[in-house]
């Protein structure tokens, strides 16, 4: 167990799907969901040991299992983790008992769906824990297939449309993916013993002509835009995120697109610091077009759903705006955000489906005055817009202020393009927020029940993150700083790592507090 | 004997072309049939000329080889056309297309 | 006949010195899986003939009985440490053919299973004669692997095709249709394939292909022939294996034949043609390597985008899986252009892989809306998981695996040949394979969405029964075993890719 | 000229924001429970942290002079490589004073509201989004460094959006709430881009090593760039010009909520952050200027806005502009004692006049239109007097404390030889006292012009006990001071510094000026409203359209509407519907049909003829054989 | 002029003209008995090129058996009217007769840098096969192509099955069913 650790939450959730299986159609729908809620829980418990067992100091890959596995072409099973993964794993394994509890009013193929949502877990933690190219990919890869499912399935009207959409528009991303892993395979083969190990890859790209490791680094970087998503290869979002399921969206927002940014991180930087760097000016500004366009454009919705999904294009933005400022304070940021962007976004489309549930209505014009009838839903609601509006208190503000501030040091303007985004989102969220739940009520949404002790518990401890987070957010950030600081070396070594002017540390240790 | 054996051989591609073209043009599957022997004809030229060019008897047994096919392939491919002819009361290849796209 | 008791009496008596033509010493131990599927071939017929109402049942044990007898005398071969060459030097004993055969002899042997089934279903559909057809076509391919002669590859190769032929046609209007365009344009290329084999003996004054690679590398002839000796046996393998532009037959015979026929030709004849071309493209013009590899280059970009794009616009079922063994079979060639060791370890796999997913697509296939009149339309396949989710999760397993998604081996099939082919260097054609299969994947993904996106109309059925189902779920099972330790195969591998030359 | 104080740790500092966060949760979750005694529970609270703040402020104040600081480290907020800020707590001279401010008017008000909320169901909700304002209120003035400040400055905001939308369900009030929140939160971006500039110059948010190393630090124009930036946040939560459009909006709020958030409080934030941070500022000195000019600007055009009001509570918002407006002149001429001071008499006398006015409304049965009140004097005297007396206060009638605070700003715009500054704010000083006097008149004297104002009643002790003790601090509070460099001034000044006293006229001779302006205003307003000689109707209809102007705010925001707010809808929409709908995804499916295009054209070449088949293959062979012929 | 040189030149020229016609005939007849000429002339140069055995072969075997059958099936069918020669398929015919040229030049092409148009076959031919051609071509079938040999045995007990499986009757009567069961999609149509 405690040196298979790893593989054992990548896998736990297909115990379940087996036991379902096993369990053939005699299986109730009550008994999957149960089944599935035991092993969500269950995966988020080891977990939470793997957290336990995590050295914060420790800025390389922990805990890490190493397995030849298809030694024709040097493949093997490699799995670790380090501080930009630890939260990333948390997260999901946070987010999918809930979202389980979120679905707990499925009612077709009860079964099916809880089995794509098992795979679905194993795919992202496996991808977020791969150390191997190829396995990486694999995971990227098997993510489709049970989102797809869920969206095509138990999603909207033109749900079939955008499952297919996101299917082919990610598919195509990771086909260059595909191709630069396999060029790079094929170059590391010709120095050495073939290999998808990336900590062996990130010495044979180093040794890569520049031009070459650019257009590598393009490569990979499509697939990950795709799925971050950047501007403008967003598109695919809003239609997924509006036909998903509630769940799906909750995971898809939550999770699924941390995977595009964790990518970014993990491979673009590490594989190609050169291009990264050469890079940065030209993704920031996307980034920074994104965040702007994702706000101005959720300006615009009627539809909630894809008001939060254009939010999730915005802060996005600000992750990948994080992550290529290369200061310390930035990435950092960047990291802490997709964390944080998970919990707040998945708690906005917990809580945009439980209105839909009780409404049927995404329309926002067809809404109005909920806050008389449910005043604790809509409660939540306000916390959970204001955790995505920034402030500060709440898990929303930190990353954005280390984005800011850690881009400061890189490009005052984008910077000041990024924080006007703040202005725009009160503007949208709140807007939205005042036509949902203030105004005169609609007579047929009178008598609606107010939160259920099922929505409670599940709404209880996400929301109860979004305050820790934003009052402590330490807790995530010793983990996470190591890691980040050697990546941002690793980049940047000339560069200044820390937006802090030289000599001022001092004054910065000694000075807080006295 | 004094022919060049290109001779032969240009000969052989020659009728192999013919019967290409036979095979193209013809609509009758009988003809179209009997074109792929003028073509499998060409061929044992071809080798036979080699077999001279070589001057080793290999060629004339290959030869004789395809002409066993040759046979064969006439047995198989006739019985085809005869069904063909019993479900359409027709041995034209065109009207053979409920398949396609 | 008259040949196999000539021999019969060799065998007993062995051949006296002073005979007119003196016959070389026999070894019959690497040919015996050839001669176990003819003889239970032959019994099949007589039974079929003799026996007044032969049933299915005893059909299928013949069969199975030859087949396993044909599997074991292969496997028996694994460690032959015998002379490598037989029979007058025309069949080579070598882990290569050995590993072929047992992949073929396993595909007939669901063919077997599948055809029963459907037999069983609809008696008019496939007669007795389907058994012994089968059992001679896979004696051809197992021949044809091994063949060490060009004029052996082609009676081999006119064994499997006539056997094909014939089982093209035994269903019904459709079927004759299939077989006649199958078989007029057989011929033709067959005519190209011999004269293929002509130039090659004119090249080098001799068909073996031990003695053409010697030839060719004593540079002792012209090359020219030589090439076009190559150009035209492309033609003839091309036609086999269905590369584009030599692909048009694929569509409609696949739709045309009877499924559980299609199950085993495509999966069957591609194993065969294949391994067939390595062998005499790997070894027999090797010198000229640097010579075909841009041909199976450019073959393979065709063949690639003809069948992903295609195969995205079909509405049949069949046929959309005809395209798409149009594409894989372009990748299996992305995967020979590198022409080293890898490359054909990865084209092995890809061909095996591609045997079990194909084997069992078709095999679903057959079970599906199995009493309407377009069985395998894209409309029967409306709602079929919630018709039967058993046969749905089946076909979606063996999609996806076509697709090349992961967890399936189709995907490890897929990265390997696409490595090979990128060490190689091969950079525009590894693109255009990634390219290719994400259309490829959108073509795939138009059924699935059928089977869990639509509602089913109408009153069709699907036919549910266990032992197809089962053999499916064996299938299905491989496929994602295969995918997730790849090992177990390429293991094997490894040790069989080595061509004795 | 700051000479760095010596600190000392003070354990019990967190208590103060602690108690009304408590309160806050308690009312939350419990508020339908608890009933009436919710306000109760909230009232204690915050006086509760009244009196730690008095104890605590006491020590300070035993201590000598240079050591007047006291900080707390709760914990670590942030720490990301070396850029470190702490959960801080600080209180000195400057801070003690806002606690005391806030947590002792906050303290009346919660009083004051317990009454005035009694018949509403939500007040559960009330009580606990007031508490948490006084929480947040107090990190703002507590905190030790800038981050902690602008979590109190976001999260007061958040209250201000939570009580002015209270009644959400006329849809007006959730308008102006969040047209307050976002206004303020324009300000609010444009500060928080000025903290990421602090970072990246010092490298700390802390206060002691910024103000200690600014000087030697800063450059002249990183520091104007730094303090504007500062000071855009303090237009914002100020309501200063251009910012100033959200506060008369934020009217609709519960009367008592205008009192404590919109008068007394909140919106001195700015205030105290321009103070706070003036070493920035006077590095700058651009910086100052510009702050003097806005709010010299501010409190002229707040005070004609006034003047055409009907609306006694949007009378009260425009005054409370135009007296904030004078704080930022106080501090624009670096006379931050005189600004401080103003800031607590102001809150005093305008939370007491919009107490009073809450009086009225409730007396009136919600009635707020001046023009159907009149006469109410007589109906609710103490309502009357108390009020007045914030009125005179605020007018400048000595000896009441508007009088000391508004006497000493004119005295120092004098002596530092800003003339034209010591004339506007003259002017602006006599237009206070013009809409002031405006208001008294049509509300209290003349006779009842409508039902409700013959039966207005007076309201009942819970209201009026505290309108009762803001009127005698107003009263007295001249007492804290009778000059510039009085006893406040003698406690800011290890926070602020001295002022350097220049010479001019004497101070009697000011005072003279300063209330004969008052004096005579008022006068002008009996004439016009009380005497009855004049028609006011008539007179106001003379000043058309001027009039209407100035009621309407000089039509700013329709203004912003048609500059800002339609056009940024209309590229929202174009953006929405048109960019990403058609052109971007119209380019992504464009792909995709081109693709399909092309494979259904290439399907045509299957056309079923055997012959077709044969031909496309024999094309095949000869292109390979072609090939062959070039590799010959 | 040599003899065997004239023999080519008066063959060849028969051969290629017979195939034409085999080509243009109108009836399937004519153009069979056309082949059947064709085939006569291919066996010529079988001797030409000293295999005489083969040109037996040729002779029986093709102008006998091989061509025989196809007559037979052509009475058979009742199919030996004329044909309908009208080209509907576009290009059909100009592409062919361009791509055969196409063709016959790459073959010349190959066969000219392969062989030479010059070289003749070496003499001593006849010295290889002292026992006759025949008996050589049986020791070489027997000796090295014995197993080649075998196989076409394989070959030709399939070819039987096959003829047995295709004529029998009921395979129509399976076909006749179905075509009331499945109906023809769309007719014929010219693209």
């Amino acid at each position: 167990m405690s040196e298979h650790l790893l593989s054992v939450v990548i896998f736990l959730p297909l115990l379940g799907v087996v036991g379902l299986l096993m369990g053939g159609r005699q299986v109730s729908d009550a008994g999957a969901r149960w089944i599935t809620m035991m092993a969500t829980l269950a995966t988020f418990a080891v977990s939470l040991t793997v957290l336990q067992r995590f050295v914060a100091a420790d800025p390389g890959f922990q805990l890490v299992e190493q397995a030849s596995w298809l030694p024709g072409i040097g493949l093997q099973y490699l799995v670790g983790i380090d501080g930009i993964s630890l939260w990333l794993v948390l997260l999901t394994t946070f987010l999918f008992p809930i979202s389980v509890l979120a679905s707990w009013k499925v009612g077709t193929d009860v079964r099916r769906y809880m089995i794509a949502m098992l795979v679905l877990e194993t795919a992202v933690l496996g991808s977020f824990l791969a150390l191997d190219l190829i396995v990486f990919f694999i995971f990227f890869e098997a993510i489709l297939v049970p989102m797809y499912l869920l969206i095509g399935g138990w999603g909207g009207e033109r749900r079939v449309y955008a499952a297919v959409k996101f299917f082919v528009y990610t598919m195509a991303g990771s086909a260059f993916l595909l191709l630069a892993i396999i060029f790079l395979y094929a170059k590391a083969s010709g120095v050495g013993a073939g290999t998808f190990d990336v900590r062996v890859l990130a010495d044979t790209a180093a040794t890569l002509p520049v031009e070459t490791a650019r257009w590598l680094f393009l490569a990979f970087f499509v697939a990950f835009a795709v799925k971050v998503p950047l501007f403008p290869l967003h598109t695919w979002l809003p239609d997924a995120h509006t036909e998903a399921p509630t769940a799906g969206s909750v995971l898809l927002a939550g999770v699924l697109l941390k995977v595009g940014a964790y990518g970014l991180i993990r491979f673009n930087m590490a594989l190609f610091p050169e291009a990264s760097k050469h890079f940065a000016m030209a993704v920031s500004v996307l980034a920074v077009i994104g965040i702007v366009y994702g706000a101005i454009c959720a300006l615009s919705q009627r539809d909630v759903k894809r008001l939060v999904a254009y939010s999730s294009v915005s802060h996005l933005g600000f992750v990948v705006l994080g992550l290529f400022a290369f200061t310390e304070q930035a990435v950092t940021g960047g990291v802490l955000q997709m964390v944080n962007h998970g919990l707040a976004t998945g708690a906005l489309f917990l809580l945009v489906g439980m209105i839909y549930e009780r409404t049927h209505t995404r329309e926002l014009d067809e809404m109005g005055g909920l806050a008389g009838v449910m005043p604790w839903l809509l409660g939540f609601f306000l916390f959970a817009v204001f955790a995505s509006v920034g402030l500060p208190g709440l898990n929303g503000f930190i990353g954005e202020f280390l984005v800011i501030v850690g881009t400061f040091a890189v490009s005052h303007w984008l910077a000041v393009c990024a924080a006007s985004a703040i202005v725009l989102g009160a503007i949208y969220l709140l807007w939205s927020y005042q036509r949902v739940a203030f105004g005169p009520l609609r007579d047929e949404h009178r008598g609606l029940p107010d939160v259920s002790i099922r929505e409670v518990a599940l709404l209880a401890p996400v929301l109860a993150l979004l305050l820790a987070f934003g009052v402590y957010p330490k807790a995530l950030t010793t983990a996470i700083d190591p890691a980040t600081k050697q990546v941002v070396e690793r980049v940047a070594p000339d560069h200044a790592t820390s937006v802090l002017p030289a000599g001022t540390e001092q004054a910065a240790n000694t000075g807080g507090g006295g | 004997m004094r022919t060049p054996i290109a001779y032969f051989l240009l000969l052989a591609g020659l009728l192999f072309a013919m019967g290409t073209v036979g095979v193209l043009i013809n609509r009758n599957a009988l003809r179209i049939f009997m074109s792929v022997e003028l073509q499998l004809n060409a061929v044992n030229l071809t080798l036979v000329a080699f077999a001279r060019m070589h001057g080793d008897l290999t060629g004339q047994v290959l030869a004789f080889f395809s002409m066993v096919v040759a046979a064969a392939e006439v047995v198989v491919g006739l019985a085809i056309i005869v069904t063909i002819y019993r479900s359409r009361r027709s041995v034209d290849v065109d009207d053979v297309r409920e398949m396609r796209w | 006949m008259i040949a196999l008791l000539a021999h019969l009496s060799q065998v007993i008596a062995p051949p006296v010195v002073e005979a007119p033509i003196p016959t070389p010493e026999l070894v019959f131990q690497p040919i015996l899986p050839e001669i176990a599927l003819c003889v239970a071939g032959i019994v099949g017929m007589l039974y079929e003939a003799f026996a007044r109402r032969g049933t299915r049942s005893v059909h299928m044990a013949i069969a199975m009985i030859g087949l396993f007898a044909a599997g074991l005398a292969a496997v028996r071969l694994w460690n032959w440490d015998g002379v490598p060459f037989v029979m007058g030097d025309t069949v080579a004993v070598d882990r290569f053919s050995v590993l072929a055969t047992v992949v073929l002899v396993l595909v007939a042997a669901f063919a077997c299973i599948f055809a029963t089934h459907e037999a069983g279903r609809r008696p008019s559909s496939l007669r007795g004669e389907f058994y012994p057809l089968v059992l001679f076509a896979t004696a051809g391919m197992t021949l044809i692997v091994a063949a060490n002669d060009l004029i052996v590859v082609f009676l081999a190769l006119e064994i499997l095709s006539l056997a094909l032929y014939v089982l093209t046609g035994m269903g019904g209007r459709r079927s004759n249709e299939a077989a006649v365009k199958y078989f007029l344009l057989g011929a033709f290329s067959s005519a190209f394939f011999l004269y293929g084999v002509a130039m090659a003996y004119g090249a080098t004054g001799s068909t073996k292909i031990t003695s053409i690679v010697a030839a060719l590398a004593g540079q002792t002839t012209s090359p020219s022939l030589a090439l076009l000796a190559m150009g035209l046996l492309v033609i003839g393998f091309g036609f086999k294996v269905s590369a584009a532009p030599f692909h048009m037959w694929t569509p409609d015979v696949y739709q045309g034949a009877p499924t559980p026929v299609v199950a085993f030709m495509s999966a069957a004849t591609k194993v065969a043609a294949f391994f067939a071309l390595m062998r005499v493209f790997d070894v027999a013009l090797q010198p000229l390597t640097l010579d075909w590899t841009p041909v199976a280059y450019g073959l393979a970009v065709v063949s690639v985008l003809v069948g992903a794009l295609l195969a995205a616009t079909q509405r049949d079922v069949k046929r959309m899986l005809a395209y798409s063994s149009v594409a894989h079979a372009g990748f299996i060639l992305a995967g020979l252009t590198s022409a080293n060791a890898t490359g054909i370890r990865a084209a092995m796999f890809y061909l095996i892989a591609y045997s079990v997913m194909t084997v069992g697509a078709f095999g679903v296939t057959m079970l599906v809306a199995t009493k309407t009149a377009e069985p395998s339309s894209y409309d029967s396949y409306e709602g079929l998981a919630a018709r039967s989710p058993g046969l749905a999760a089946l076909m979606t397993v063996f999609l996806l695996s076509l697709a090349g998604i992961p967890p399936t081996v189709g995907f490890i099939a897929k990265l390997s040949v696409f490595s090979s082919a990128a060490v190689a260097g091969n950079w525009p054609l590894v693109l255009v394979c990634v390219l290719a299969s994400v259309i490829a994947a959108y073509a795939y993904l138009r059924v699935i969405v059928r089977m869990y996106f639509r509602e089913p109309h109408g009153e069709t059925s699907d036919d549910t029964s266990l032992v197809p189902q089962l053999a499916g779920l064996v299938l299905a099972v491989t496929v994602v075993v295969l995918g997730v330790f790849p090992r177990l195969l390429s293991g094997i591998i490894e040790r069989a890719s080595i061509l004795r030359w | 000229m700051v000479e760095t104080l010596r600190s000392h740790d003070v354990a019990a500092l967190w208590v103060i924001p602690a108690l009304p966060l408590a309160a806050a949760f308690v009312n939350l979750f419990l508020g339908k429970r608890l009933g009436r005694w919710s306000g109760v529970i909230a009232t204690l609270a915050v006086i509760g942290s009244f009196a730690v703040s008095v104890s605590l402020v006491g020590d300070l104040l035993s201590r000598p002079a240079d050591e007047r600081l006291a900080l707390q480290h709760l914990f670590d907020w942030i720490s990301v490589g070396g850029f470190r800020v702490g959960a801080d707590l600080r209180l000195d001279a400057l801070s003690a004073t806002m606690i005391l401010v806030v947590t002792g008017i906050g303290s009346l008000i919660h009083l004051y509201s317990i009454n005035y909320m009694a018949h509403d169901e939500r007040r559960g909700r009330y009580f606990s989004y007031l508490n948490l304002f006084v929480f947040f209120m107090l990190m703002l003035v507590l905190g030790a460094n800038y981050l902690v400040l602008y979590l109190g400055w976001e999260g007061v905001g958040l209250c201000s959006f939570l009580l002015i939308g209270f009644w959400f369900d006329k849809p007006g009030n959730a308008e102006a709430a969040k047209k307050a929140f976002i206004t303020t939160r324009i300000g609010d971006t444009l500060m928080l881009i000025g903290l990421a500039l602090l970072v990246f110059t010092f490298g700390t948010l802390d206060f002691e090593p910024i103000f200690g190393s600014a000087a030697s630090v800063l450059t002249k124009d990183s520091a104007t760039v730094i303090a504007l930036l500062l000071f855009a946040g303090a237009i914002g939560k100020s309501a200063q010009l251009p910012l100033q459009v959200w506060l008369p909006d934020a009217m609709a709020g519960p009367t008592p909520v205008s009192a404590l958030i919109h008068a007394a409080t909140m919106v001195t934030a700015g205030v105290y952050l321009v103070i706070r941070s003036h070493v920035l500022f006077e590095v700058s000195g651009v910086a100052l200027t510009v702050v003097l000019v806005i709010g010299v600007a501010t409190a002229l055009f707040a005070a004609t806005c006034a003047i055409a009001q009907y609306d006694i509570k949007r009378v009260l918002a425009y005054s409370t502009i135009s007296q904030l407006g004078y704080m930022f002149i106080a501090v624009g001429m670096r006379a931050y004692a005189v600004a401080m001071f103003f800031l607590v008499a102001h809150a005093f006398y305008k939370a007491l006049m919009f107490l009073g006015a809450g009086s009225v409304i409730h007396g009136m049965d919600g009635e707020q239109d001046m023009r159907s009140m009149g006469g109410l004097r007589r109906a609710m005297p103490i309502t009357f007097v108390t009020f007045m007396i914030g009125a005179l206060a605020q007018a400048g009638i000595p000896p009441l404390a508007g009088f000391f605070a508004k006497d000493a700003l004119l005295e120092v715009a004098q002596h530092s030889g800003r003339g034209v500054v010591y004339v506007l704010a003259t002017i602006a000083a006599f237009l206070t006292a013009f809409y002031l006097g405006r208001m008294l008149i049509m509300t209290f004297f003349g006779t009842p012009r409508s039902e409700a104002a013959e039966h207005a009643h007076e309201s009942s002790p819970e209201m009026w006990v505290p309108l009762a003790i803001l009127a005698g601090g107003v009263a007295i509070g001249g007492v804290l001071e009778l000059s510039p460099d009085g006893r406040l001034a003698g406690y800011l000044e290890p926070v602020v510094g001295v002022l350097d006293d220049g010479s001019g006229l004497a101070f009697l001779a000011l005072a003279g000026i300063a209330v004969a302006v008052a004096v005579v205003s008022l006068a002008v307003t009996w004439w016009i409203y009380g005497s009855g000689k004049v028609d006011p109707v008539a007179f106001r209809a003379r000043l058309e359209p001027m009039a209407t102007a100035a009621q309407h705010g000089w039509y700013v925001d329709r203004a912003y509407d048609v500059v800002f707010i339609q056009p940024a809808k209309a590229l929202a929409r174009m953006t929405g519907d048109v960019v990403d709908a058609k052109v971007i995804d119209g380019a992504v499916n464009g792909v995709a049909g081109l693709v399909k295009r092309v494979a259904s054209g290439g399907r045509l070449v299957q056309t079923g003829f055997v012959r077709t088949y044969a031909l496309v293959l024999f094309v095949g062979a000869v292109l390979v054989l072609g090939y062959v012929g070039v590799r010959v | 002029m040599p003899l065997d040189n004239v023999v080519f030149w008066v063959f060849a020229p028969i051969a290629i003209a017979s195939a034409v016609g085999m080509l243009v005939m109108r009836n399937v007849v004519h153009a069979a008995l056309f082949l059947i000429v064709n085939f006569g002339c291919i066996a010529v140069m079988y001797l030409l090129l000293d295999a005489p055995f083969l040109f037996a072969v040729q002779i029986v075997v093709y102008a006998g058996a091989i061509m025989v059958l196809f007559l037979f099936v052509i009475m058979l069918l009742g199919v030996d009217r004329d044909d309908v020669r009208t080209e509907r398929l576009f290009l059909q015919r100009p592409l062919a007769i361009v791509l055969a040229v196409g063709f016959v030049a790459e073959i010349s092409v190959a066969v000219r840098a392969g062989v030479g148009f010059a070289t003749l076959a070496p003499a001593g031919f006849e010295q290889l096969q002292p026992a006759g051609n025949a008996q050589a071509v049986a020791e070489v079938l027997f000796r090295d192509y014995f197993f080649p040999f075998e196989v076409t045995s394989i070959l030709l007990i399939v070819a039987a099955i096959a003829a047995m499986v295709l004529a029998q009757r009921n395979v129509r009567a399976v076909t006749q069913a179905e075509l009331d069961t499945v109906a023809d999609p769309d007719p014929v149509v010219a693209p």
